[in-house]
């Protein structure tokens, strides 16, 4: 497991500012989505408290806009860092007319977003891993310098389309990152009943790809790592696999009791290896925050979601008919 | 008798059969917590972690070593968490399952259940919502039950273990704690095949089959009321089929309409029609009518157009009233 | 006009189209060689081996990374090299390529081919015979397309390759070599969605599709002699269907025999039927027919079974007679 | 790549022998449905010509009729190293009615032989990989010291079946022996094509199983490395993935032509490295088998195929109404 010893160079203070801005920002907006579920104002929620460093680290290595980004349901984080307003995220948890993703159609945080790259997916686990392989292919057959990158549970992993995936693109050598947020359980199943190997970076021996094992709570280690991927991927040096190590804070989803399965003092100790507090604590040493400065981000995080969610709220439902709309292009 | 829901009933023919039959197993994502359902809910203390398996996130190797362990004396018991994630599975349900007793000219079987919890009314959006009976009840080899009341899925579930060849077994999700049921203490199964009359009147017949049949006999309660005698017939199993059923429950009234919630086109209320269209021609007053979800790809998350797109009671009785009429 | 079999339509369109495309590219196993019935022949000599793409055996990711490839501004044209073995790609076509659009509220479409051939009488048996069209043209979100014509096919597979959503072609191995037809030279499109006439006739109707079509053309011809005058419907695309055409086809003589080489229940001749049923039921003088595949589970190697099995000009004869004469 | 240096222990002869013997058998049987083919008496042929000391080899480490065998299209030696006697395969090249293996249904060499657990497969590639890690479930679950071993070509490895099937047996460490016969293409794909390591072993080591590369076409070390893997199976140490590497010197079947793929130069360097020469010629050098036996050999399995196309073929047909049977049990 690497975990680099990030200094932070002159000039990038504002980034990281920025970066756990954006981690301040998901965990809030992650919080009051189960909230909204526990109120009985949203149907369902499926959120990423504690892979805030995984998500929000790797999306600041990506072009935004340039690179294509396949997020899966867990990503607020990646989704916050790109740039996606938490009003749209929550239209998406409404259903509501307006809902940039999927016209309320999916559930919630199954996220498209053409103007910055972010593909549609199913809710089917695993299966959008070959569409990666296959924007990557394009972007080299169309000789495009982008990048693509995947993310996914260690549960995935299992899935004969991630096999398949990893596969073609290691062949083809093609500029795509396999982005693996291990929190070590698929709903109730813990990563032993996934897998005989302890990491999940160990898969790409088998495909004669490289494996990177990073710490997933530090966000400054897998922005570090992402990028130096992301760069290998544009020289064209081929796909790369990242796992960065996490923990979910919530239960799997608001359908799901994590009591049944995980252990209180599991969950306390990993609380203690948050990310957000790790990032704030870095930056707070280091001088480049202060504790004003991070109550006012704090504060303006929980005013933005509120007034957010007030909005979306009150948004409209699409009209019956719209149902029926884009089963096929409309314009053939 | 006490009183259980759909749920409890699979839960109970589980247990029973697991306590009959040592080599009985099941198995699938997140079994051993009690399944996202809660189906299998205080099996693994029950049973232990052998026989209630959880298996890796990947469901055509979940059906494909259910195969191989119907294959090598075992009972497998399989649950697929969602039909919408049956589709990986296909190849090894239609290619291996189906065909493996008779591709070997009867030189092996494949005692095997394959629990796959459908439907849509749960708010479950587009990849939890699904029906998938049509593709299934339409390849040979494969027997597909859909049971509607909390007896039938006690008793066919076990008839299904019982049975030496493999069954799709499609629970709906919505019915797990919807439908309540005083059941008969003890073992009895419900056999796989015939199908049942829950209701005769000579005005209309409806034919359906899942939770719909539930909703099918509510609307024609509904419609009694106004004077419209309904036959409605449960075909609880698609494969193989009752066609028998059928013919004599169109025929007895001259006028049928079939409800499904699976879309429209191509969905197994086609087979139904053309089945009466054929076999009952002669008898037929009206044209043969379907109601079903239309053809859209999945339900949709927002509440107010999933119950726009679904066949509901309200909908069906429209239906009848409508077919009554003609 | 040049003389051209239903195969090298086939790859004079593809090859057309990759002339005329630059991001188009067509991707399988062996396609490189030639593919095993030969359909991209001299195309990697021509196109290079980026555009003319060998795929692991894979088929679930070859269709999963053609959706990408699509989406990313490319236009796929994958193979899979038998329809036998698409089940193991069906998640990637259903829950993924059919519901792309849709599901991202037009925010992506999926512009890709699929091609699959299909089809038994070529002593294939179990895993090389198989017809695959009534699962898929279930589907909402996939157009299915059968083409019984060396013309058809290559207008169709044009139109396919130029349509904005993701198409299945299904060709029928049989008749690659044995279908021959005088084409226009240079660039013509066949619309996916319109059946087409074949034949007109006021005794019966015969619907049906893919080279079934052609058998039931055939058949009528023979029956003409006899004095029996057809209409026969070659539906040519099953989604999205020509339901004025099949109303409309059935209402002419009000006898309807539909014929296809899938077996019967849950085949789409079920849907045929039941749309008949609904539809033309007031012109109807005969109970709606069906002649299909038994319900096996698919073609014995052996040639005497295959043929036992297989509907023929000579069983669809005589099932027109049958029902000429009802 | 093990090539082990097997020093013929004594009271081994025999078995050597009948190892050879059976590799003939395999071949003449092998090349007799290719020639019935071309001959127009046989709709398809499909054969492991130059497989022989791969599947013979592997074949002779299996306790016949207590493990479980799980063959591919491509083993004739196998079936013949087991004991199905080449009159029986020739029904199934036939297609007829006593056909023990699917009663004239699949396609030539798509065996089942419930009596030598013989397990029945489609065409499907990879589809009964996960079979044999539900048959090595229930042998473990029900107490049963029986090995599985399943075979499958280089190109299998690329499915996603191949994946889920050895995931699942390396995370229960079941008693299962994956048997790669790598000869280096899937029809016209040559193995770059596939994948991108060098080794299908290497395949292993996402697993964390081990995985194991062997000269394919030396029959005495595939039957060492066999057993040394099936005796550590039975003793509970978990799956294994073998690979032998081999060439097929025939085309991919009767409907293949093989010359547009490969070069003659190519198979003609691997005919030279034969694996039935190389047994002969060990056996001669140590004295085992003389030119004389070896003509008797080779004489006597001219003879048993002959006789058995003879009878094969004047078998009768099934009746038609055959084809309805078992498509479920029929006395339940
Ligand atoms: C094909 C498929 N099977 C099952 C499910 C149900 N399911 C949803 S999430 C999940 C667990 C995923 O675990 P992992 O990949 O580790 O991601 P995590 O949720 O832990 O981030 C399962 C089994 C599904 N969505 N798709
Ligand atoms: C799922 C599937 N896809 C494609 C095919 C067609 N096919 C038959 S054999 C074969 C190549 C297999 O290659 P390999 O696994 O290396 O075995 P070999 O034939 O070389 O021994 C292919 C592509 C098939 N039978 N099944
Ligand atoms: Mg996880
Ligand atoms: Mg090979």
């Amino acid at each position: 497991m690497t975990t680099t010893d990030t200094r932070l160079e002159s000039g990038t203070s504002d980034l990281y500012l920025s970066m756990y801005r954006d981690m301040v920002r998901s965990r809030v907006l992650s919080d009051r989505m189960f909230a909204l579920n526990r109120q009985g104002r949203a149907a369902f929620a499926v959120t990423g408290q504690g892979h805030e460093a995984a998500q929000v680290g790797s999306a600041y290595a990506l072009t935004a806009g340039a690179d294509w980004v396949l997020p899966y349901y867990r990503d607020v984080g990646v989704l916050v860092a790109l740039g996606m307003k938490p009003y749209d995220i929550l239209l998406g948890l409404f259903a509501k007319a307006g809902d940039p993703t999927s016209g309320g159609r999916q559930m919630p945080c199954h996220w498209s977003w053409p103007e910055m790259r972010v593909v549609t997916r199913s809710s089917v686990i695993a299966a959008n891993l070959p569409h990666a392989a296959g924007i990557a292919y394009a972007s080299k057959l169309l000789g495009r310098g982008e990048v693509t990158i995947v993310y996914f549970g260690e549960g995935a992993t299992s899935e004969g389309d991630f096999h398949e995936a990893v596969n073609f693109a290691a062949i083809h050598q093609l500029p795509v990152v396999f982005f693996c947020e291990n929190n070590g359980y698929a709903i109730s199943e813990s990563q032993e009943k996934q897998m005989a190997i302890l990491h999940v970076a160990d898969r790409a021996r088998g495909y004669g790809i490289e494996g990177q094992t990073v710490d997933g709570n530090d966000a400054l280690t897998v922005l570090q790592t992402t990028r130096w991927v992301i760069e290998e991927c544009r020289r064209g040096l081929g796909p790369k696999l990242i796992e960065a190590k996490t923990y979910r804070y919530a239960p799997h989803t608001s359908s799901d009791d994590d009591r049944r399965y995980r252990t209180r003092a599991e969950l306390e100790e990993w609380t203690r290896k948050d990310p957000i507090d790790r990032l704030r604590n870095r930056l707070l040493a280091d001088g480049v925050l202060t504790p004003d400065a991070d109550g006012a981000i704090r504060a303006a995080a929980q005013r933005e979601i509120d007034e957010a969610v007030e909005a979306a709220e009150r948004a409209p439902d699409p009209p019956d008919d719209d149902a029926f709309r884009y089963v096929f292009a409309e314009d053939a | 008798m006490a009183l259980k829901t759909y749920i409890e009933a699979i839960r109970d023919a589980l247990i029973e059969e697991m306590d009959r039959a040592p080599n009985m197993l099941v198995l699938g994502e997140d079994i051993q917590e009690g399944g996202v359902f809660r189906a299998t809910d205080g099996m693994l203390e029950r049973f232990g972690p052998q026989r209630v398996l959880d298996t890796p996130l990947a469901e055509s190797s979940i059906v494909g070593v259910s195969i191989g362990m119907a294959t090598n004396g075992c009972l497998p018991v399989a649950e697929l968490q969602f039909a919408d994630f049956a589709y990986p599975a296909f190849n090894q349900l239609i290619s291996e399952a189906a065909r493996w007793r008779y591709r070997s000219y009867n030189g092996w079987g494949c005692p095997m259940v394959v629990r796959i919890p459908y439907g849509a009314g749960i708010r479950g959006a587009m990849y939890h919502s699904q029906s998938i009976e049509a593709m299934l009840a339409h390849v040979p080899g494969l027997k597909v039950v859909m049971p509607s009341t909390p007896y039938d899925a006690k008793g066919m579930l076990k008839a299904a273990i019982r049975d030496p060849d493999p069954v799709i077994y499609l629970e709906h999700k919505r019915a797990y704690r919807m439908l309540k049921e005083e059941l008969p203490d003890g073992d009895y199964t419900v056999p796989i095949g015939p199908a049942r009359l829950r209701r005769e009147g000579d005005d209309i017949t409806v034919i359906s089959y899942g939770l719909m049949a539930h909703e099918c006999l509510q609307a024609a309660e509904e419609l009694a009321a106004e004077g419209i005698d309904a036959t409605v017939l449960d075909l609880r199993t698609l494969a193989p089929l009752d066609r028998d059923a059928i013919v004599a429950a169109a025929r007895r009234t001259g006028k049928a309409l079939i409800v499904h919630e699976d879309n429209l086109t191509g969905g197994f209320g086609g087979e139904i029609a053309a089945i009466i269209a054929e076999h009952a021609f002669d008898d037929l007053d009206a044209p043969v009518r379907r109601l079903a979800t239309p053809d859209v790809p999945a339900m949709p998350f927002n509440g107010a157009l999933e119950d726009f797109l679904l066949p509901s009671r309200e909908k069906i009785a429209d239906a009848m009233r409508d077919l009554a009429a003609y």
